[in-house]
């Protein structure tokens, strides 16, 4: 390797000197050729192997499939058997992979030095530590263990609970950030059932969210966006072609919002209240379903209070369009569905019961009949974990997932708490803020390399298996865990039956078997749950109703608003924190804000002239993120470059989660703020003060400006206009027949294509992110992205409509753009040396070998989808192990772009050839439209009008448009304009 | 008789046009040689530079998307302009028997080499991967594989490279009667230096007879050449669709702009020159005058340019042109365009007094001042028309960092560098053009000439 | 005279460079110079035996690489030295008696990270091993007979009227 | 050739100069040099009325350039855009339109070359052996005729040489 890089170095600066020294460079390949043994029967080298398992990035529980090559696992999709992810992955998803060969993932166990300082010890003697701690805290008396972490589903933490229980111990509290105990809490009020309902949101007409991000960040986005597609896909309801109505109340705009027909900026607190009067609307107008039997006079009296007239002068937001959000949701024929991901606890009931009222409950919102596991501990469980900590009363803690210290509210004081505890054992991948307070670190396995389950819901059994040999000389928690129950708990300990979490798994299956009755050997049955990914079944509706005493209860209306509100929202990608180590998520711009590589204080331009800053926004919709404010929190004040935005309410100050971190390695450590520091518990906004100070921070963003300038690069038509068949014009108007100097060139076998919809499209980025992954795109860090150097080969384009717009198109201009691959591609005669030509199958290739890095072409390009290697690409170790060995890794100098997933089409097109038959359409499907939760991009054959994505352009006719065609590029990409409704936008 | 050194007599013997153009090829003093020094480190720090750009990638630089193109390609074309006036008065104004260029021609083509062979390196300089340039080139190779020659950046190897050899060739036979009675004159090394360079030309009526025709024809192909490069560099641009750039106008404005910007390079360099080697008496202030002129009428054609391509452009209504135009002017950028219209347009204007035509301070500012305006108006073209292109969310204005300034300091002295080297071992005027017209040229200045004494 | 033999010498020196960088061995050039761990020879297995070559290299139809021979196959027809041998000829390798038996082949055959060549078409497309490795059943150590380069894949691909898009290769 | 004298006129003026040649055609001696510092129309003329010379063989070695320039062109970029037919967009395979420029740079190229080859071969350089009679000032200054004259026409040519101005007229063995 080093013989290479210095032959490398040494070409690159004899380049310098004389052009004798041209020899072609390259870095010799590996030299030496290592066979197997005995080989695997099922491994073909060179040929990738798939696994099926379940995403542990977040509560939702998306069953993947992830792409193994010699053993290494290089890609993760979405697996189609899943009836939650159905074949879709979102973008933290997709970055499991970062989180797998995170370059910052502890390698060896570690022990903390008196000084702070950490040393590495060998297994054995951590092992022994750990177990000889556990054994004198289980003889010193009960509750002297505890667990903090996250749930690794249900049969693992069933396992931590014996765990505990072996020592004596029922300390254990399993955290998650962003609890789902509000809506748990509102249900079993409203329903009498604590469980979460699931929706169907493809089946309602009119959709209202109370800052529920079901897009982005809420509870099953993969599943959602496929439903939000359909939904708003037009259709004929009531005789007239339409697409579903969909209001979002909501402090800021983000992606879910910006799909909306109407966006009603709340302040937080006060969703509840909106919900409320909406209700009191529905109510008031005799919108109850005839048959629910819901008690109308208990739901007038309930709702009285939340007159709209009154609502409005309460929260600012206007009465009418109270009314008329209320008018869709209680019209709707078809079903109408609202959703709650407040903080707000009203805002949670206040949903639940307009579903309910309006007769919806089963059939856009269900609760099943059978309640899963609580994957959760209820807060109270987790304060007194806690609480016995502070008390002493704790010997032994481990902390296994979930980084407490980083996102526990200040009111529960976890870090104090800890500083009591004799011993504190870190169990996980990369070192987080809670591994800096533990006594004793064990690498744990990543869930990409351990045996788990999941049950995101009733009837959903996940089955997450290793899918490939652990990268580090790590443990799964659980063998650790059982491990130390038997050797350290004595007799209690020996009652757990399980040898390591790999024999829990299975056992749990069998088990399994027996409860669904499925048929079949246990063995079948296992090995069809690895096949599959787990077992997928329908389960049965629960017939509930509403609990008459829920209208008894009394709320409080919000108060006034006054002063700033501070309001957190979890970061797109970042999340709770969690993908902040993951380079992919911090370089994939915010959907919205389109910032990477930072946290930020998004504020109105009102808001920005009241503390003193003065941006020009509204003449350039230039990015103006550089003035930093400092807001006063009850945790000391912290301090925030002001991103100025029209997407939030005036008066409210939106910051991220998810940065902020003190520790979790490289990409997370030492940016922005973390909010979860000052925020109380259970909110996600706070009353502040803030002031500008002097200071300059750079907001970074790729985005150079948000003011489309009515160019057709992103369109949309209204649905009427649709029906009528009038089509929108943008920018110049059409030539028919654009004179040709040459006669076309003929492409007589496949023409690949792509259809996207720009309608379905959602802005959720799992393309870009999944493009990263699959063709080994580099991450190039924030100060290069300031300089316009961001390598993402897909890109979310997202353009904010000008003030006199706003009132008639949609919210928000967001479409993936990629490369165009077009016929008259203008970037390939510009091209000295071929290396950007056009190949018989009517893709715009880019030879990266070939090219010398004119850089003519991106120049050329109208679209702007080229990128230029400035540097190097960095993928430190074991970040490499991921790259896709189908795919070049470019050098410096050289241009690259989307190659609609040429390795893909090559591979596919071998098979077909090799079996003797033509290319199937949907046999080849690239990374953008694999991941595409929302089935937004098709990809397929132009030369076949049967192809699904042909069907799509045929089917949707009136609504294709290529993006810029006054330059008649003539691209093989054909969106499908966007929609949005005429009523309602006066 | 000698005519009175500095006087801006011209000399009426032959001799007497010999000793003075000898006189700057005499050894050089110290402070010839440690303005070489300095040129030497300008150009050490631009190789440095580009060492370093080599080797790290082009990240050192402060390009990205969407200036993909920037300060490099500006050099180029302003070097590649530089070199066309050297051709224009040494190849142009031959076939017009146009005699005052017999003083200042071989100057100018000295700086046309010189130019282009600056120019030459830019592109390489800008390449992602410098070490494949070659590339560009058509050989036979294992690979079947030759350059597209639909490309106009292989139009532009094709015509720069043309372009060089012929000015090469150009200048070297013009030179050829110079250097042999520069051999009957010297001694030792020089002497063999120039035994070599002469190739033994002895000035017979045959060689004379060949000489000339040859001369004629090189001059004949050199004309249609150097509207040809200039325009094959402005196509670089126009035949991209960037807005801004895709513009039928730009080979005749890019022609004009190149003797405008030449011209102005020629008296910059003639004015010190003038003075410092002691060539008043063969480079007169008639000449500069007439340099001048050629300055003030160019500075008017690109006028014109700039008013018809923004006519052109509020013609075609054709809003994504429109837009960039507006922020080419009002953009954040503006003031390189203010300064642009100032420097090439407006300052000029004041060679509309004869008074300031004869003045070599004034000249000297003013052809500062049209370089400046020159390069200034190419980086507005290249990185501002990029900047603002199609795609609004890729908008992004280009800032250079210290590399591309490193290396275009490194560009000039290398340039200055070969030029000074040149006026020290070969004859900056050419003498035998001087004697073959100096019934003429005695003429035509000792013809009243009303403000000689402004010189 | 002095400036003919500059010319000269400068033409001379234009052409060597020239010939030098167009004829010049690439890194990925295959190497004659390498020596295997073990003396295993060709000849005597795919010449005088006729054992096929896809017998060892299984993957070649299968995958893009051709794939080196398990040590499982080699045992099979040999028996490890403990079981007894059909040939003495392993003799030297099985002395060690050490499992696993990890031979660290050297690589003959080298292409550059920026060309994906794939064995699996051209086996199915009927193209004889031999046509790009030589006859390797006559050899005893394996030495590339053909410099693996593009003009050699490109002649091949337009004589059998292959695809001939830079793309399927490069990228 | 023995009995022959080489006289060798040295002229201050070009018109001096031309008028010796004018006398040594009227005299039939053909046999002569003319060195000039500068490219002089009067000699030439007058030096073309002896040689009838007509006009330089240079052109024709241009013309033969050009051609062969412009042909080189047409084949290398239709030539080599055939051997391997690159798409690239959407143009045709020899797209001609842009293939003129290739065609007119070499055009350009070979004709240059070829002049100033031409120039070298028809001019007989590069030449190091100094001509007969040449004189380092006869690149500077002054202007040589050296004639190579009949012994019995020495004095006569002499004084016609002196009479069309000469400064100074030297003999020189042949």
């Amino acid at each position: 390797m080093s013989d290479g890089l210095s032959r490398r170095s040494f070409l690159k600066l004899a380049a310098t000197a004389s052009a004798a020294a041209a020899i072609p460079g390259c870095e010799p390949a590996a030299r030496k050729l290592i066979p197997y043994v005995v080989p695997d029967e099922n491994i073909v080298p060179g040929e990738p192997t798939f696994f099926a398992t379940t995403c542990s990035e977040c509560s939702a529980g998306c069953g993947i499939v992830a792409r193994v090559m010699e053993g290494r696992v290089i890609k993760l999709e979405g697996n189609p058997a899943d009836p939650i992810s159905g074949g879709a992955i979102c973008a933290r998803g997709q970055a499991a992979l970062q989180g797998l060969y995170n370059p910052d993932r502890l390698a060896k166990p570690m022990r903390r030095k008196p000084d702070g300082s950490l040393a590495a010890i060998s297994w054995d003697e951590a092992n022994r530590e750990f177990n000889d701690k556990l054994a004198a805290a289980g003889k010193a008396g009960t509750g002297r263990v505890a667990f903090v972490g996250a749930s690794m589903g249900p049969t693992l933490d069933a396992i931590t609970l014996a765990w505990a229980k072996a020592f004596g111990s029922d300390r254990v509290g399993f955290w998650e950030a962003f609890s789902d105990e509000p809506a748990r809490k509102a249900a079993e009020a409203c329903f009498g059932k604590r469980d979460l309902p699931i929706y169907r949101l493809d089946q309602a007409e009119t959709i209202i969210s109370f800052d529920a991000d079901f897009l982005g960040t809420w509870n099953s986005p993969v599943e959602f966006g496929r439903q939000f597609a359909s939904f708003r896909a037009p259709k004929q309801r009531n005789g007239k072609l339409s697409i579903g109505n969909y209001a979002y109340v909501g402090p800021r705009m983000n992606t879910s919002a910006a799909k909306a027909d109407e966006w009603v900026a709340a302040n937080p607190g006060s969703e509840g209240a909106i919900a409320m009067a909406v209700l009191n609307v529905v109510v008031n107008q005799g919108w109850i379903a005839p048959n629910s039997g819901i008690d109308v006079s208990a739901v007038k009296a309930f709702v009285a209070d939340y007159d709209p007239e009154k609502i409005s002068a309460q929260t600012g937001v206007p009465a009418q369009t109270i009314q008329r959000i209320a008018a869709w949701f209680g019209q709707a024929t078809e079903g109408a569905v609202a959703l709650a991901g407040a903080d707000d606890p009203l805002a949670h009931s206040a949903a639940y019961l307009l579903n309910a009222v309006t007769g919806n409950l089963g059939k856009t919102m269900v609760f099943l009949a059978e309640t899963p596991p609580e994957a959760n501990s209820r807060p109270e469980q987790i304060k007194a974990v806690i609480d016995a900590m502070r008390d002493g009363q704790v010997d032994v803690l481990v902390i296994a997932g979930g980084n407490p210290a980083y996102s526990m509210p200040p009111t529960y004081a976890f870090r104090d708490a800890v500083k009591r505890v004799g011993m504190v054992v870190w169990m996980g991948d990369a070192p987080d803020e809670s591994a800096e307070l533990a006594n004793l670190l064990l690498p744990a396995h990543h869930p990409l390399e351990s045996w788990r389950d999941t049950a995101p819901r009733a009837g959903i059994y996940g089955l997450g298996q290793p899918v490939m040999q652990p990268v580090f000389a790590s443990r799964a928690v659980h063998d650790m865990l059982i491990e130390s129950a038997h050797l350290a708990a004595g007799s209690a300990g020996q009652a757990i039956p399980f040898e390591n979490a790999a024999d829990a798994i299975s056992a749990s299956w069998s088990q399994l078997q027996g409860k669904i009755g499925a048929s079949g050997t246990p063995k079948e049955f296992w090995d069809n749950a690895r096949r599959t990914g787990g077992v997928f079944t329908e389960a049965k509706p629960a017939a509930v109703n509403v609990v008459s005493t829920v209208w008894k209860q009394k709320s409080q209306l919000p108060p006034v608003p006054a002063g700033l509100m501070l309001w957190a929202f979890p970061h797109a990608f970042l999340y709770d924190g969690r993908g902040a180590n993951k380079s992919w998520l911090q370089e994939t711009p915010e959907p919205v804000s389109q910032i990477v590589w930072d946290s930020w204080a998004e504020i109105h331009p009102d808001t920005a002239s009241q503390l003193g800053i003065e941006a020009n926004y509204e003449q350039t919709r230039l990015f103006a993120g550089l003035h930093v404010i400092e807001i006063s929190t009850p945790n000391g004040p912290v301090e925030l470059s002001v991103n100025i935005s029209r997407l939030v309410r005036p008066g409210v100050i939106a910051v991220p989660f998810g940065q902020g971190h003190t520790a979790y390695g490289r990409y997370a450590k030492g940016i922005g703020v973390n909010p979860f520091a000052f925020l109380p518990e259970g909110l996600r906004s706070i009353a502040v003060s803030a002031k500008k100070t002097d200071k300059t921070h750079k907001l970074v963003t790729p985005l150079g400006k948000s003011d489309m300038m009515g160019r057709a690069i992103i369109e949309s038509m209204s649905v009427e206009d649709l029906a009528r068949g009038i089509e929108p014009q943008y920018g110049e108007e059409p030539i028919d027949q654009p004179y040709e100097m040459y006669p076309p060139i003929a492409y007589p076998g496949h023409k690949w294509g792509m259809t996207v919809d720009v309608n379905s499209c959602n802005g959720c980025s799992a393309c870009v992110v999944a493009c990263y992954a699959e063709n080994n795109i580099q991450v190039v860090g924030k100060d290069n992205v300031n300089l316009g150097r961001i390598m993402s080969w897909i890109r979310v384009e997202r353009y904010i409509p000008s003030l006199e717009e706003a009132g008639r198109g949609p919210l928000l201009q967001i479409a993936p753009v990629m490369c165009q691959q077009c016929d008259h591609a203008p970037c390939e005669p510009v091209c000295p040396v071929f290396a950007s030509s056009h190949t018989r199958e009517g893709l715009n290739a880019q030879i990266y070998n070939r090219c010398i890095g004119t850089r003519f072409c991106e120049n050329n390009c109208p679209y702007k989808v080229r990128r230029f290697n400035w540097y190097d690409p960095e993928f430190p170790e074991p970040l490499n192990l991921q790259l896709n060995p189908d795919v070049t890794v470019r050098g410096a100098g050289v241009m690259e772009k989307c190659t609609f997933c040429i390795q893909r089409i090559t591979s596919a097109e071998i098979n077909a050839r090799t079996e003797n038959r033509a290319v199937m359409d949907g046999e080849i499907v690239p990374a953008c439209a694999q991941a595409c939760p929302a089935r937004a991009i098709t990809f397929g054959d132009i030369n076949d009008p049967k192809s699904a994505m042909m069907k799509r352009r045929d089917d949707n006719k009136g609504r294709t448009y290529t993006m810029l065609p006054g330059y008649n590029a003539l691209p093989a990409v054909t969106y499908l304009r966007d929609l949005y409704q005429e009523k309602g936008k006066a | 008789m000698a005519a009175a050194v500095g006087q801006g007599e011209f000399p009426i013997n032959y001799i007497d046009v010999d000793r003075t153009a000898q006189r700057v090829m005499n050894p050089a003093g110290l402070k010839y040689w440690l303005w070489v020094a300095f040129l030497a480190f300008l150009v050490a720090v631009g190789v440095s530079y580009w060492t370093r750009q080599i080797y790290e990638g082009l990240g050192v630089t402060g390009y990205g998307q969407p200036n993909y193109w920037a300060v490099y390609i500006t050099n180029f074309v302003f070097w590649v302009g530089i070199a066309h006036s050297g051709t224009l008065i040494s190849a142009v104004l031959y076939l017009f028997r146009t005699r005052w260029r017999t003083a200042v021609y071989r100057c100018a083509e000295t700086m046309t080499i010189f130019a282009v062979v600056t120019a030459g390196l830019f592109p390489i300089i800008h390449l992602g991967r410098p070490w494949y340039f070659y590339w560009l080139c058509p050989y036979p190779n294992e690979r079947y594989l030759q350059p597209n020659f639909r490309s106009p950046l292989t139009w532009d190897f094709f015509a720069i490279s043309t372009y060089l050899t012929t000015s090469a060739l150009f200048l070297s036979m013009g030179l050829i009667p110079d250097i042999a009675n520069q051999r009957d004159i010297s001694t030792g090394w020089r002497k063999k230096f120039y035994t070599i360079l002469a190739c033994g030309w002895q000035g017979t009526d045959r060689q004379w007879r060949n000489f000339s025709m040859a001369y004629l024809l090189l001059a004949g192909f050199a004309t249609p050449l150097v509207l040809s490069v200039h325009s094959v560099v402005s196509w670089d641009f126009a035949t991209m669709q960037t807005p801004g750039m895709h513009s039928t106008i730009f080979a005749p404005y890019f022609v004009a702009g190149a003797i405008f910007s030449g011209c102005a390079l020629v008296i910059t360099l003639m004015v010190p020159m003038r003075k410092w080697l002691h060539i008043e008496d063969l480079v007169t202030v008639w000449h500069m005058d007439n340099l001048s002129k050629v300055v003030l009428f160019t500075s008017l054609v690109i006028t014109y340019s700039y008013l018809t391509e923004a006519f052109v452009v509020w013609y075609s209504q054709d809003p994504i042109e429109m837009m960039t135009f507006y922020q080419r002017f009002f953009g954040s950028q503006g003031y390189l365009f203010g300064g642009m219209i100032l420097c090439n347009c407006l300052v000029p204007l004041l060679l509309f007094s004869p008074r300031i035509r004869t003045n070599m301070i004034w000249l000297f500012v003013i052809s500062i001042f049209v370089n400046i305006g020159m390069w200034l108006e190419r980086f507005v073209l290249i990185a501002g028309s990029l900047a603002t292109a199609q795609t609004p969310s890729q908008w992004r204005f280009y800032v250079p960092k210290i590399t591309e300034v490193a290396i275009t300091v490194g560009s000039f002295g290398w340039f200055l560098l070969n030029f000074s080297l040149f006026t020290k071992f070969l004859p900056i005027v050419s003498m035998t053009e001087l004697k073959e017209g100096i019934t003429w040229l005695r003429k035509s200045i000792r013809e009243p000439y009303p403000y000689r004494k402004a010189a | 005279m002095v400036n003919r033999t500059l010319i000269t010498l400068a033409v001379l020196l234009f052409v060597i460079g020239v010939y030098t960088v167009a004829v010049s061995e690439r890194p990925w050039a295959p190497r004659s110079d390498v020596e295997q761990p073990i003396p295993f020879s060709h000849r005597i297995h795919a010449g005088v035996n006729k054992i096929p070559c896809q017998y060892c290299h299984e993957y070649a139809r299968r995958s893009a690489n051709a794939g080196v021979p398990p040590v499982e196959r080699c045992v099979g027809c040999h028996g490890s030295g403990l079981l007894g041998g059909i040939k003495p000829v392993t003799q030297p390798w099985t002395d060690d008696k050490q499992p696993p038996f990890e031979i660290r082949w050297n690589r003959v055959y080298t292409l550059p990270d920026f060309v994906r060549f794939v064995h699996k078409p051209h086996i199915w497309a009927g193209v004889q091993c031999q046509e790009c490795h030589g006859p390797v059943e006559t050899m005893d150590r394996i030495v590339p007979v053909k410099e693996i380069n593009m003009g050699f894949c490109v002649n091949c691909h337009e004589q059998r009227g292959a695809t001939q898009e830079c793309f399927v290769c490069h990228h | 050739m023995s009995g022959e004298i080489e006289l060798i006129g040295t002229f201050t003026s070009e018109e001096e100069c031309a008028a010796a040649i004018e006398g040594l055609h009227k005299a039939h001696v053909h046999d002569f040099n003319v060195f000039s510092p500068f490219m002089s129309e009067k000699i030439n003329e007058a030096v073309d009325e002896v040689r009838q010379w007509g006009r330089s063989p240079v052109r024709k070695f241009v013309l033969a350039g050009g051609f062969t320039g412009a042909f080189t062109g047409l084949i290398l970029t239709v030539g080599t855009s055939w051997e391997w037919n690159i798409i690239a967009g959407g143009r045709p395979i020899a797209a001609i339109a842009p293939y003129i420029v290739i065609i007119f740079e070499l055009m350009i190229l070979f004709g240059v070359l070829s002049a100033v080859s031409s120039f070298f071969i028809t001019s007989r350089l590069p030449a190091f052996e100094s001509a007969p009679g040449y004189r380092t000032r006869f690149g500077a200054d002054k202007f040589g005729l050296v004639a190579r004259v009949a012994e019995s026409d020495v004095s006569k040519v002499e004084a016609m040489l002196r009479d069309a101005g000469a400064e100074e007229v030297a003999r020189a063995a042949a």
